[in-house]
């Protein structure tokens, strides 16, 4: 009997472990050497709070939009006039940061060549949740300008989830603020999932990435 | 360093007591500027639905797609504009023939679903759609040229001594120049009778390849010299340049590849055509209608006979149209082609006179008559049998036939088509005063609008309004015509207003002449008895169906008499159609012979 | 550390491996240490990467790494017709489009024999000054800003803002503006245009004379900037260097002046010269360029024909054959030699157009070069006081 | 100044002066280079192939494989064209060849003279001119990248330069359809259709057989 259980038990937890392996990244694209320095999880869908505190905490969340530095395209032209006096973007809570920690919205500047998708994706894996991601300009929608060319991809949205697009090319500093505008109601409204959306489609996002970033010598996941 | 140096960046301090520059409320006070190149606009009326905006679009931001109906001059389709792709580089506005399309000065657009920056300019609803600002196209700024290249033509004081063809054709440059304008849209196609590919041979053009031209244009026309000539150009009147002043000359690029090429040199690069099969086709007249039927009977293997009445080929092509407007070695030239492919065609040989309709019908595996309209309308007032009232058709046939016609020193020239105006102008050739009459207004005269000009420009006197009452003998000259002038009254709406006679206006010519020309009716008296009661006739035209095959499936029609357009385009494409409609008869009728 | 300088005396290039490429320093003896300096960095100009390998906070290895902003200009105007690469090619250099355009057109109305209206040319040196003026402005912000003072950064990419202004007034869009097109340009001045152009000038004036107060009498900006990447007069044409880069090191160049283009032959002015060739002498020659821009906005809207046309009519540009053969155009630009290599086979499609950018060698050889033994903390400065652009490097 | 004066003689045409040998008020004493005088030298010495003289500040002179990089050093030392200003490539694939490009600026004449050399296209490849130019190795690490011509002994030439990653024919060779590309590897978005007006309206207004020829 305890024997039986006993098998049973071991089975389980084979099956458990197993399970666990399955769940655990490859991590295909580094040595082994570096195997041991990153981190083989996968991203996990968060859990909102419970009612008023969800509210509560995505208002706080609306006001505090902090950019991730970083100039992918073009677009990020228009972001130097929206940091400084004239349209002063600090006033509504926006304001650039450095590095990817700190950071909570991802800007993606336009049209995208497959060497800053890597960064991009790399990036965006850095920044802690919640975090946010806006399509500025034409070429994030469809291509835009560069629907063509060998080295743009066509739509952000199968690398990294969008949550909001601006079209224009340039967009103005004014449809930018407009953007951030849509983008703060959205956050009250809860709608921005696109963190989760991630963390539960990380296979098909990761399948994407790879098919394009040919030589993947990141972890899978950047955490 | 220095103090200074110090010292000095402490002094911008004061910069702290200024005017802030921060914009308040930057998504209010600042809308677009008045050129600023923002969302499209599109005036959906307008807009033709061409296609150059899709053309110029360097993004393939723009899909054209069903919106209106469509009609002549009118795909129907409109841009769609694809905001995933857009650069607002705006030059779907700069070449925008009809000038429809625009942009608004609004920029701000955002949504969280990309499948959303799609729409349709001025037909979906925007809140942009009625913007005042925005970027169009400044005045002297013009990506496509509205004015055409002039073409060489006589003076009017040159013209009107002789039968010299007046319109002397492009050089290539003046071709190329003219080829150049053309947009490629392929609007007119659909109006085309014949269906040419009219951006296609255009396109030889520009790229100096006459041969490829020809057969493109051989294609859907056997008699382009002709063609390229007198057409009615219904293309012209759809162009889309024609929105920015003058449309491309179809018609005279047409004729430009034609006078490039040897009527020798034809062989070597149009297609041949089929195998002789057997098959015997009658064609009864040798107008347009019945040289494109036996010129594409022939290609396709039938053995064709064409039978006409006159001294010549060619029909109204040669009697109808005076020389200096289509010489007549022009129309020797495409028919000599068709001829030396093997159709026989034969002169003098009336049906019903020379050779017995019966007879025609028995030998042959199918017919093809496209007569024409050959029997004047008469003007139906007292005097008309005067001497020195002439048919207008009758005055041509004898120029042609080279019997100089006694026309005395002052003509007067009843109605306004175009065989009034040759008429007319064939009259001033042999120095007559010439006053046209035409009942209606200048406007509703169906005549070329170019005839009209010329005709007036060679000295011929233009009466609109008036209205022929009698003709009697006259004093010093031999006639006197009394015309009444006329007021439109409008006959409900969408009818185009009739001319009604003003009681008492009487007025009077002094003339030599009267030419009646307003208007011929067909002569079906060739046909037997028993074969014109098993066709049906309505209104004075055969009744066929859309391969030209009268009520007797063996017998097909076309041209004037099958077909209210009544121009020699139509007719051509009238006998192009019918012989794709005898060779699918003989096919099948083989076919159920074989089954039985 | 007496090796490695030796060894870069030497060598034009960062000790390398002769037979393998790869960099000589031992990363695994602790000594060294490697550092990304961007694409994700805010001390980089634009979308762009440095390799550096430092001891200490000493720069000894620099290596630039672009592609970032890859899209394949020149690939992608060998599949369009002329018109179409019009919108095109204002995009390979963002901060100062109008220099794409104009090289664009003049190269095909070159290849095509076109001549352009004398207003056009007016118009066309306009702009462009005007682009001179809102690129310079920028840069200036971006050289204060990397050297911590991020206050010059909020006026001058503010005035430059008021500059957009006017571009978006003229031609409809603030940063592509699309105005020099082939043939001419594709509007007429807005009325009442010059005045406000000059109460602009007169507001970036009086900013300018406060950031000389701020900016080139600050001793904490001088202490950075003398001596910070020295460029040497010999260093000039051994590493193609043009423009105020070559200026500040006392070369007088300006192809304003050598091959006058448009009407820069009937303004008034100099060429700009420092001493010193560091990154200071670069910031003078840019400050003083500036206002040199301005005084030449001044002169061309006194001297700019009122009357005539603008535009000259180009044959049908939905096919256009420009004939065959090939020229290189070049202008001023804000950075050094801006130049259009254009080849055409006489058919509706540019054979090939290669896009001469003078970042290409300042931001790459020159960087890699002129980064070594700088401290790490002034990469950043001495990188912005190249003034490079990383999308007209890789195109 | 007399640049005002000056500039009435001068050719105002934006680059399209084709060549009238006025001053050009540069302060510049005498007529541009006469580099059509250099020629017959260049001729003996270098075999050069052809010239073409486009402006009277551009010249493109074409040589031979063999004597190209001699050719450009002794331009560069001893006949003041110190400055490359590109050097790039031109696929003629049609002719089987590359047309290499080398745009040399003399600074004392202001002239720009664009050395053309062709190679064959298969196996393409060049001697190297890095160590006349450093910069002449990012030139050719890039014309290895996009058109895959080698450089031996070209420091870094077979490094990526802008591409990363790329396995595909390099992509500025004219046998690469970057469109074909781009469409099989970054998916457009679906749902776009369109209609060509000759074709809808053919089908709206005759779509009758008779008519079809």
């Amino acid at each position: 009997m305890s024997d039986m259980q006993d098998m049973e038990k071991t089975e389980s937890e084979e099956q458990i472990a197993r399970i666990a392996a399955e769940m655990r990244l490859a991590n295909d694209g580094l040595s082994d050497q570096d195997k041991a320095y990153f981190c083989d999880a996968r991203p996990q869908a968060v859990e909102p709070y419970r009612g008023i505190m969800e509210k509560f905490a995505n208002w706080a969340r609306s006001q505090s939009l902090w950019i991730l530095g970083f100039g992918t395209g073009c677009g990020a032209i228009e972001l130097r006039p929206l940091m400084t006096s004239r349209f002063d973007m600090y006033r509504y809570g926006i304001q650039p940061r450095p590095t990817p920690r700190q950071s909570s919205v991802f800007v993606i500047g336009g049209y995208a060549s497959v060497k800053t998708v890597k960064r991009i994706v790399r990036s965006y894996e850095q920044m802690q949740g919640p975090k946010f991601v806006l399509g500025l300009g034409s070429c994030t929608v469809n291509g835009g300008m560069y629907w063509d060319s060998y080295n743009t991809i066509n739509r952000i949205d199968y690398y990294i989830p969008v949550d909001v697009y601006i079209t224009g090319c340039m967009p103005r500093p004014e449809a930018l603020l407009a953007g951030f505008n849509r983008l703060k109601q959205m956050i009250r409204e809860g709608r921005c999932e696109g963190m989760n959306t991630y963390a539960e489609n990380f296979d098909w996002y990761k399948a994407n990435q790879k098919q394009i970033i040919k030589d993947w010598n990141m972890p899978d996941y950047n955490w | 360093m220095s103090l200074k140096d110090i010292v000095a960046p402490f002094s911008v301090w004061k910069r702290a007591f200024e005017k802030p520059y921060t914009n308040r409320k930057p998504l209010d006070t600042r809308p677009g500027a008045p050129r600023y190149r923002g969302f499209h606009i599109n005036a959906v009326d307008t807009c033709i639905g061409c296609g150059t905006c899709e053309e110029i679009c360097q993004n393939e931001a723009i899909d054209l797609v069903p919106v209106k109906e469509t009609r002549h001059g009118d795909s129907g389709l409109r841009p769609k504009i694809d905001y995933g792709r857009c650069c607002w580089c705006a030059l779907c506005v700069d070449i925008c023939p009809t000038g429809s399309l625009g942009m608004s000065n609004e920029y701000i657009w955002i949504d969280d679903d990309p499948e959303v920056f799609r729409f349709i300019p001025g037909y979906d609803e925007k809140s942009w759609n009625h913007a005042e600002l925005g970027y169009r196209r400044a005045e002297g700024y013009d990506l496509l040229e509205g004015q055409r290249v002039g073409m060489p033509m006589l003076s009017f004081e040159e013209s009107r001594k002789s039968f010299v063809e007046m319109v002397q054709g492009f050089s290539a440059e003046q071709a190329k120049a003219e080829a150049d304008r053309c947009i490629a849209c392929g609007i007119c196609v659909a109006t085309c009778p014949a269906h040419m590919k009219v951006p296609e041979y255009i396109k030889a053009i520009r790229d100096d390849n006459m041969a490829e031209g020809l057969k493109i244009v051989y294609n859907a026309n056997p008699l382009p010299a002709s063609c390229g000539r007198v057409c009615s150009h219904s293309c012209e009147y759809v162009c889309a340049v024609k929105h920015k002043g003058e449309a491309l000359s179809i018609r005279w690029l047409k004729r430009y590849i034609i006078d490039q090429i040897y009527l020798g040199d034809y062989q070597k690069i149009l297609d041949e055509g089929e195998p002789d099969n057997g098959k015997r086709v009658a064609v009864i007249g040798s107008g347009p209608g019945g040289l494109s039927a036996a010129y594409y009977l022939r290609l396709l293997g039938y053995q064709v006979t064409v039978y006409d009445a006159n001294e010549r080929a060619g029909g109204m092509l040669r009697y109808g149209i005076p020389e200096y407007r289509l010489p007549y070695d022009q129309v020797d030239k495409d028919i000599e082609y068709i001829r030396s492919l093997g159709v026989d065609i034969r002169q003098n040989t009336r049906i019903g006179a020379d050779v017995d309709f019966e007879v025609v019908y028995r030998d042959h595996d199918a017919l093809f008559f496209s007569t024409g309209l050959t029997d004047p309308y008469g003007l139906d007032i007292a005097g008309e049998d005067l001497p020195g009232v002439l048919s207008g058709l009758g005055m041509l046939d004898d120029v042609t036939e080279g019997r100089k016609p006694d026309l005395g020193a002052s003509v007067v020239v009843v109605g306004g088509g175009n065989v009034a105006m040759d008429a007319a102008r064939t009259s001033r050739r042999y120095n007559a005063e010439v006053t046209i009459l035409y009942r209606r207004r200048e406007e509703d005269m169906p005549a070329d609008d170019e005839e009209i000009h010329e005709a007036q420009g060679e000295g011929c006197l233009l009466i609109t309004q008036a209205i022929p009452l009698r003709i009697e003998k006259g004093d010093t000259t031999r006639l006197k015509l009394f015309w009444g002038r006329a007021e439109m009254v409008s006959d409900g709406p969408g009818r185009r207003p009739k001319p009604v006679l003003i009681e008492g206006s009487e007025e009077v010519i002094a003339c030599d002449t009267v030419i009646p020309a307003i208007g011929q009716a067909a002569d079906y008296s060739f046909l037997p008895e028993e074969t014109a009661a098993r066709l049906t006739f309505k209104r004075g035209y055969v009744e066929v169906n859309e391969f030209h095959q009268t009520a007797e499936e063996k017998i097909f029609a076309g041209g004037d008499i099958a077909n209210p357009k009544r121009d020699a385009i139509s007719a051509i494409a009238n006998g192009h159609s019918a012989a794709k409609g005898i060779d699918i008869y003989l096919r099948l009728l083989q076919k159920e012979r074989a089954t039985f | 550390m007496v090796d490695v300088k030796q060894n870069s005396q030497r060598s034009k290039f960062p000790p390398v491996d002769a037979v393998t490429g790869k960099s000589r320093y031992n990363l695994l003896s602790g000594k060294y240490l490697k550092i990304w300096q961007g694409p994700q960095h805010p001390g980089i100009t634009g979308n762009m990467s440095l390799e550096l390998t430092v001891c200490g906070d000493e720069v000894i290895e620099c290596k630039t790494h672009v592609g970032y902003l890859h899209r394949g200009f020149e690939k992608l105007m060998e599949r369009r017709k002329y018109i179409q690469c019009f919108p095109l090619v204002c995009r390979i250099c963002v901060p100062e489009p109008d220099f794409n355009e104009y090289l664009f057109a003049a190269g095909a109305e070159e290849l095509a024999g076109i001549e352009v209206p004398e207003k056009a040319l007016w118009y066309r040196t306009l702009t462009l000054e005007m682009a001179r003026l809102a690129s310079f402005l920028m840069w200036i912000g971006g050289q204060a800003g990397a050297f911590g003072m991020a206050t010059i950064g909020q006026w001058t990419v503010t005035m430059r803002d008021y500059v957009l202004d006017l571009f978006e007034e003229l031609s409809g869009g603030r940063i592509y503006h699309m105005y020099i097109i082939p043939g001419g340009v594709r509007s007429d001045l807005p009325a009442g245009y010059a005045r406000r152009v000059e109460d602009t000038l007169v507001m970036i004036e009086k900013v300018l004379k406060d950031i000389d107060l701020a900016m080139m009498h600050n001793a904490v900006f001088k202490k950075r900037a003398v001596g910070l990447g020295v460029i040497t007069p010999g260093m000039v044409d051994e590493y193609g260097i043009t423009g105020p880069n070559a200026r500040g090191s006392g070369i007088r160049r300006d192809i304003r002046k050598d091959l006058p283009y448009l009407v820069y032959d009937q303004l008034d002015f100099d060429i700009i010269t420092e001493e010193g060739g560091d990154a200071y002498a670069r910031t003078r020659v840019r400050m003083r360029e500036t206002a040199q821009s301005i005084d030449l906005i001044r002169q061309m809207l006194r001297k700019m024909p009122a009357e005539g046309p603008f535009f000259r009519k180009l044959p049908n540009v939905l096919h256009w054959k420009v004939p065959t053969g090939q020229t290189y155009v070049q202008a001023e630009c804000t950075r050094g030699e801006y130049g259009f290599f254009m080849v055409s086979d006489g058919t509706e499609l540019p054979r090939r157009i290669y896009v001469r950018g003078p970042s290409y060698t300042h931001a790459v050889t020159l960087m890699e070069r002129l980064a070594v033994h700088v401290n790490i903390a002034d990469t950043a400065g001495l990188m912005v006081s190249l003034h490079t652009y990383p999308p007209e490097i890789e195109r | 100044m007399n640049s005002i004066s000056a500039a009435a003689s001068a050719g105002t045409g934006s680059g399209s002066g084709t060549g009238t040998e006025t001053g050009t008020g540069t302060g510049l004493s005498g007529e541009r280079f006469p580099v059509r005088e250099r020629f017959p030298v260049w001729k003996d010495k270098f075999s050069l192939v052809s010239s073409m003289i486009q402006r009277q500040d551009l010249a493109f002179v074409q040589v031979p494989m063999q004597t190209t990089v001699a050719f450009i050093t002794h331009l560069r030392d001893l006949e003041g064209y110190a400055h490359l200003v590109f050097f790039t490539a031109i696929d003629y694939i049609e002719d089987g060849i590359f047309r290499l490009t080398y745009m040399l600026h003399n600074y004392r004449r202001h002239h720009d003279l664009g050395v053309q050399v062709d190679i064959p296209r298969e196996d393409a490849g060049m001697e190297s001119i890095h160590h006349l130019w450093p910069h002449g190795a990012t030139y050719q690490r890039e014309l290895k990248e996009m058109y895959g011509i080698d450089f031996p002994g070209s420091p870094g030439v077979d490094e990526s330069f802008v591409l990363e990653g790329w396995h595909d024919i390099p992509p500025m060779r004219r046998e690469f359809d970057t469109k074909e590309y781009s469409e099989k590897t970054y998916y457009p978005r679906p749902g776009r259709v369109t209609y060509d007006p000759t074709e809808y309206m053919k089908e709206k207004l005759y779509p009758s057989e008779a008519e079809t020829w």
